[in-house]
């Protein structure tokens, strides 16, 4: 199997890392390039979703709602009784993989268009849906539904969050503009959009090298979990595509979807709605183990498990 | 030694290194509690919780100064500490300036109530 | 009339700047993209410019020019006397009314090439031209032609301003490579010419709806000035554009400029200039009210107009 | 309290916040008024003038440090005051730091003096 | 005047401007010596070594500021003055500030001590 | 002969800085463009590696590293004993000019394209090899090879240097992923390549600017070598080439590798290595004087220089 270029990119900054090259981004030009690859993965779906009826999506939007309470509350009780992680800690973390990572889930995308598979134009939308009810789920885990939880600030911070406004907005105006609409635009958004993603991997596989510091003092447990808890993931997220009748390549992605590891959105609605939860442990796993592991062995993973669902 | 100048007054500045999500609700406390400005630049560092030097600004930090009146910067400052020191990448120190033009930072009364 | 793509990208900025989300570009971005969009605008137009004869275009630089210092001097008595500015205030608001916007140039040049209009190879100059008289105007106003006035610091501000400066830079390497040596160049600045000017109206949808708050402030009066005189000054625009005998799109652009409103070079010349000139209210002004205006409604109004000037 | 250090030499250290329009204005004036150098950094903050936080320069803060002896920080405090204060948005504080060697920031005569 | 509160800690503030280019070794120097933290941003400047304001690091100011006790201040400051004053574009100013928790910057035994 | 638009960009941020316009890029933008340029480079040079054996290299290596021990060691005594310099400054120079400029190398290869004459794939393996040497003459030079010298700390800077790493990089990934799988990051790094060299010029342009004031401070001597030295080592780089049998293309590239001067890579090495050094006097000379030099007449000169070897 050969390596896809955008994952040699991530690979090349992990290395670059680990030998403590200095070769960091500014952080402006991160910012840049994921406020790119936002709204081209919104874009995208926008002008997919503009050609087809929207119709019977609800179910499948509920569905995949639902997966997002479940899967922090699998995670919550792994991390609480057998990492023996502290309550807050737990849910936090929890939270975490309850949720979604964009890298990843565009790294997926290259990977089948890659192979030639093709997959639902929603998908999008999918990732949006995906980034919040597992903040909730940890902060009620927590907190309950106390009300000394400031919810008129985490709800700002969650739902006008820049990944989902930007992704929605795209969404929006993809959608409004159709595919000769965004023609014009193509230039920025999708034509330079796989490099865009190499570079952004370059960047997140340095990031990943500078975790390697608290990986070794979290130890065995968040290693194992940060690897296995995907993969169960995974095969919950392939199962449901599969009951909800998705393509395979949809299958993959709603799978990569729920394998995937917060280390933006999450992270920051943690510091707020609990501040208690020690960022590092989240950091370490999403990022430092998850994220490596996702774009590295996971995705083609996932696309085998999916293949095994399907028969295929 | 220092400034000779006759009209300096002298005030509190407190300097709060901290992490970049509590911007704005830092800002909403200041805001609060009275004070009538502030500076913020992006900075990076490292204390008890570690490096603190990241892309996204969750894990990055900024460096806000106030300009205030003592009693002022009494408040802000036992009341930050209390509030964020336990839980959050935080530091904060006080520091004895001297300004040519109080009113802009303590009001007219308080003013010419340190003149003298 | 659906809108265009960059349109709903300012429209998605607003709307998030309104909503309080937190998108700003940084500082750095925002910069390359205006960079990336005078540089561009000068490239095409010295392009057209090597193909044609630069021939009798004094006398329509000359005409430019006299407008460029009426609409100030228009301006100005209307903001004294009608709106009761401050002397210093009104000439300030009056230079950055008379002066140009380059972001609503741009999206004029889209709003026509998605209408296959076509103008005329000069009308970068025009923009560059326009940019100074009105600053002129505006100083010697208040301060007359006085000694005091630090001209020479004021001069250099104004005649090399960064978006003078590239403009003419681009038109000078557009003129002198001509369209075969500027084909290399244009995988940067001209295929990605409407993403980035997307991304750049994104912005500027953030940075206008921070103006909201001073909107209130400042209150009905400046809410007029700011719809009104543009389409007072697209009308002489319109109607200059006309007698010089321009294309339906140079005058649509024409009328564009006169309309459009400063909010970098002229802001940054009255701080120096006119220091006791209050800036928020000309800010307010061009970006909170004239930016947006123009954008969605103005420019499709001025094309109106024009076809009214020429009878189609 | 505070540093032991035998050389160590009282300054004054300037710190102004302002305007980035001004960046140029202010350091032919800093040049002019005798100073040995300045630092800057950007920033951005609220004052008397409102939220300063732009894209571009003419609406976003500079913060600039000069460090000399007191009689230079009472004249440039003077004369910033007077000529910017009104018409720009702009904060200046002075604080009593030492250093360790003078010579750098006020010539080796008025060291020399300053040690005495 | 100054702040009133009870449970201030007055400490030490260094505050290094130099070369981007020596950011490594200063902050390796900076945790041999036994700082606990420091807080760094960009800047830009102008002193003996002439105008500092590059695109690339090597020609470019960073801002540095260690907070600790006199004694740590001292053998701080005495250490970059010998090692990288003559060759290095370096400026170093140390100022009194306070603390509230001093056990954040200089151990839990110094604070009690300096409490006394 | 007319300039490539590249050039044009270089000479207006030379004449724009000369008149004091305020036009830098933003740092971040600065690296984000050099970052694009020295992965776009390597990329290349590896896609090219993949198609043909590595072969018998080697012995061009060692020539090319030969060279680059030459050169620092033939400009040290110039500078010691003609220029006067002292030991370190004269050191240091030599190890600026005994390495190469990643700007200069990609004018030659726009250069050459623009003129249709191809050259060996592996160029930039030569760009990457002669960054190294000159660096430990200079500092041999001066310390000998003495223990006091932080071997670790420095051997770490100059082989895990951010231009080093991402030109080995990318020449990995072109070489591992192939032509067509670098294919479709292309709209990043290949199809923007020579706007993006152009802005980054237009900003080395600028910076070249802010030279003149120490250029007339440290005089003549600085001046003529900085022309000369560049032209001798072009000659020694074309004969080189010629005997290794490469072709005319390969043989500019060699040239202008010899007469390019570092002023990113060597002086921050120099800043740790010999503090004791002036980095004005190098950086007035490769910024200030060679870089200019080398892309308005040098390579043009060195294409010619060539010709001769070659009795075209
Ligand atoms: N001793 C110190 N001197 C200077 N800055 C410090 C010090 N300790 C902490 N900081 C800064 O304050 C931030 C938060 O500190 P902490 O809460 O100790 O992690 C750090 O990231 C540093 O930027
Ligand atoms: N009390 C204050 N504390 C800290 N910074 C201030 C204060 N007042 C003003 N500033 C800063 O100085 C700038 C100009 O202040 P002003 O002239 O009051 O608008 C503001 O944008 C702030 O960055
Ligand atoms: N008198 C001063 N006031 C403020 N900053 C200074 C002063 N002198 C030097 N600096 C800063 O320290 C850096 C190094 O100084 P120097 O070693 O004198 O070149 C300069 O680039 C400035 O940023
Ligand atoms: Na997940
Ligand atoms: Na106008
Ligand atoms: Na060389």
């Amino acid at each position: 199997m050969s390596l896809d270029p955008v994952v040699l990119f991530f690979v090349l900054g992990l290395a670059a890392g680990l030998m403590r090259a200095e070769m960091r981004l500014p952080p402006a030009i991160y910012e840049f390039l994921s406020v790119i690859l936002l709204l081209a993965i919104g874009l995208k779906g926008g002008i997919e979703l503009s050609k087809q009826s929207f119709g019977d999506l609800l179910p499948d939007i509920a569905a995949v709602i639902t997966m997002g309470f479940a899967l922090p509350l699998l995670a919550f009780p792994i991390l609480r009784y057998i990492g023996r992680f502290k309550k807050v800690d737990a849910a936090s973390v929890a939270a975490h993989y309850g949720s979604v990572s964009v890298g990843t889930y565009a790294v997926a995308t290259t990977y089948l268009a890659a192979q030639h598979i093709s997959f639902e134009a929603y998908m999008p939308l999918f990732l949006v849906i995906l980034e919040v009810p597992a903040i909730l789920v940890g902060i009620v885990l927590v907190r309950g539904i106390s009300k000394e939880t400031h919810w008129r600030r985490l709800s700002h911070e969650v739902f006008l969050g820049k990944s989902i406004v930007l992704l929605l907005g795209g969404l929006f105006i993809g959608w409004a503009a159709g595919e000769d609409g965004i023609a014009p635009i193509a230039g920025l958004f999708f034509d330079p959009f796989k490099g865009i993603l190499a570079l952004f991997l370059l960047e997140m596989g340095l990031i990943a090298a500078s975790q390697v510091g608290s990986l070794r003092r979290y130890g065995l447990f968040l290693l194992g979990f940060g690897v296995l808890f995907p993969i169960l993931s995974a095969c919950i997220g392939s199962g449901l595509g599969y009951i909800l009748g998705l393509s395979v390549g949809g299958t993959v992605l709603l799978a990569t979807l729920a394998a995937s590891a917060s280390y933006i959105a999450v992270p920051a609605a943690m510091r707020i709605a609990l501040p208690k939860a020690n960022p590092t442990l989240s950091l370490t796993g999403s990022l430092g183990i998850t994220f490596p592991f996702n774009i590295i062995f996971g995705i083609p993973l996932y696309h085998k498990i999916t293949q095994y669902f399907y028969g295929v | 030694m220092g400034s000779k100048l006759m009209n300096t007054h002298p005030l509190q500045l407190i300097t709060i290194i901290t992490e970049s999500v509590l911007e704005h609700t830092l800002i909403e406390d200041l805001d609060r509690l009275g004070a009538r400005g502030y500076t913020i630049t992006n900075a990076r560092g490292k204390g008890h919780q570690g490096l603190r030097d990241a892309a996204w600004s969750s894990d990055s930090n900024i460096r806000v100064e106030v300009l205030c009146d003592p009693h002022l910067a009494d408040v802000i400052a036992e009341y930050l500490t209390k509030t964020y020191y336990v839980d959050y990448a935080m530091m904060l120190y006080l520091s004895d300036v001297k300004v040519l033009r109080p009113e802009k930072f303590i009001g007219k009364d308080e003013a010419a109530e340190s003149e003298e």
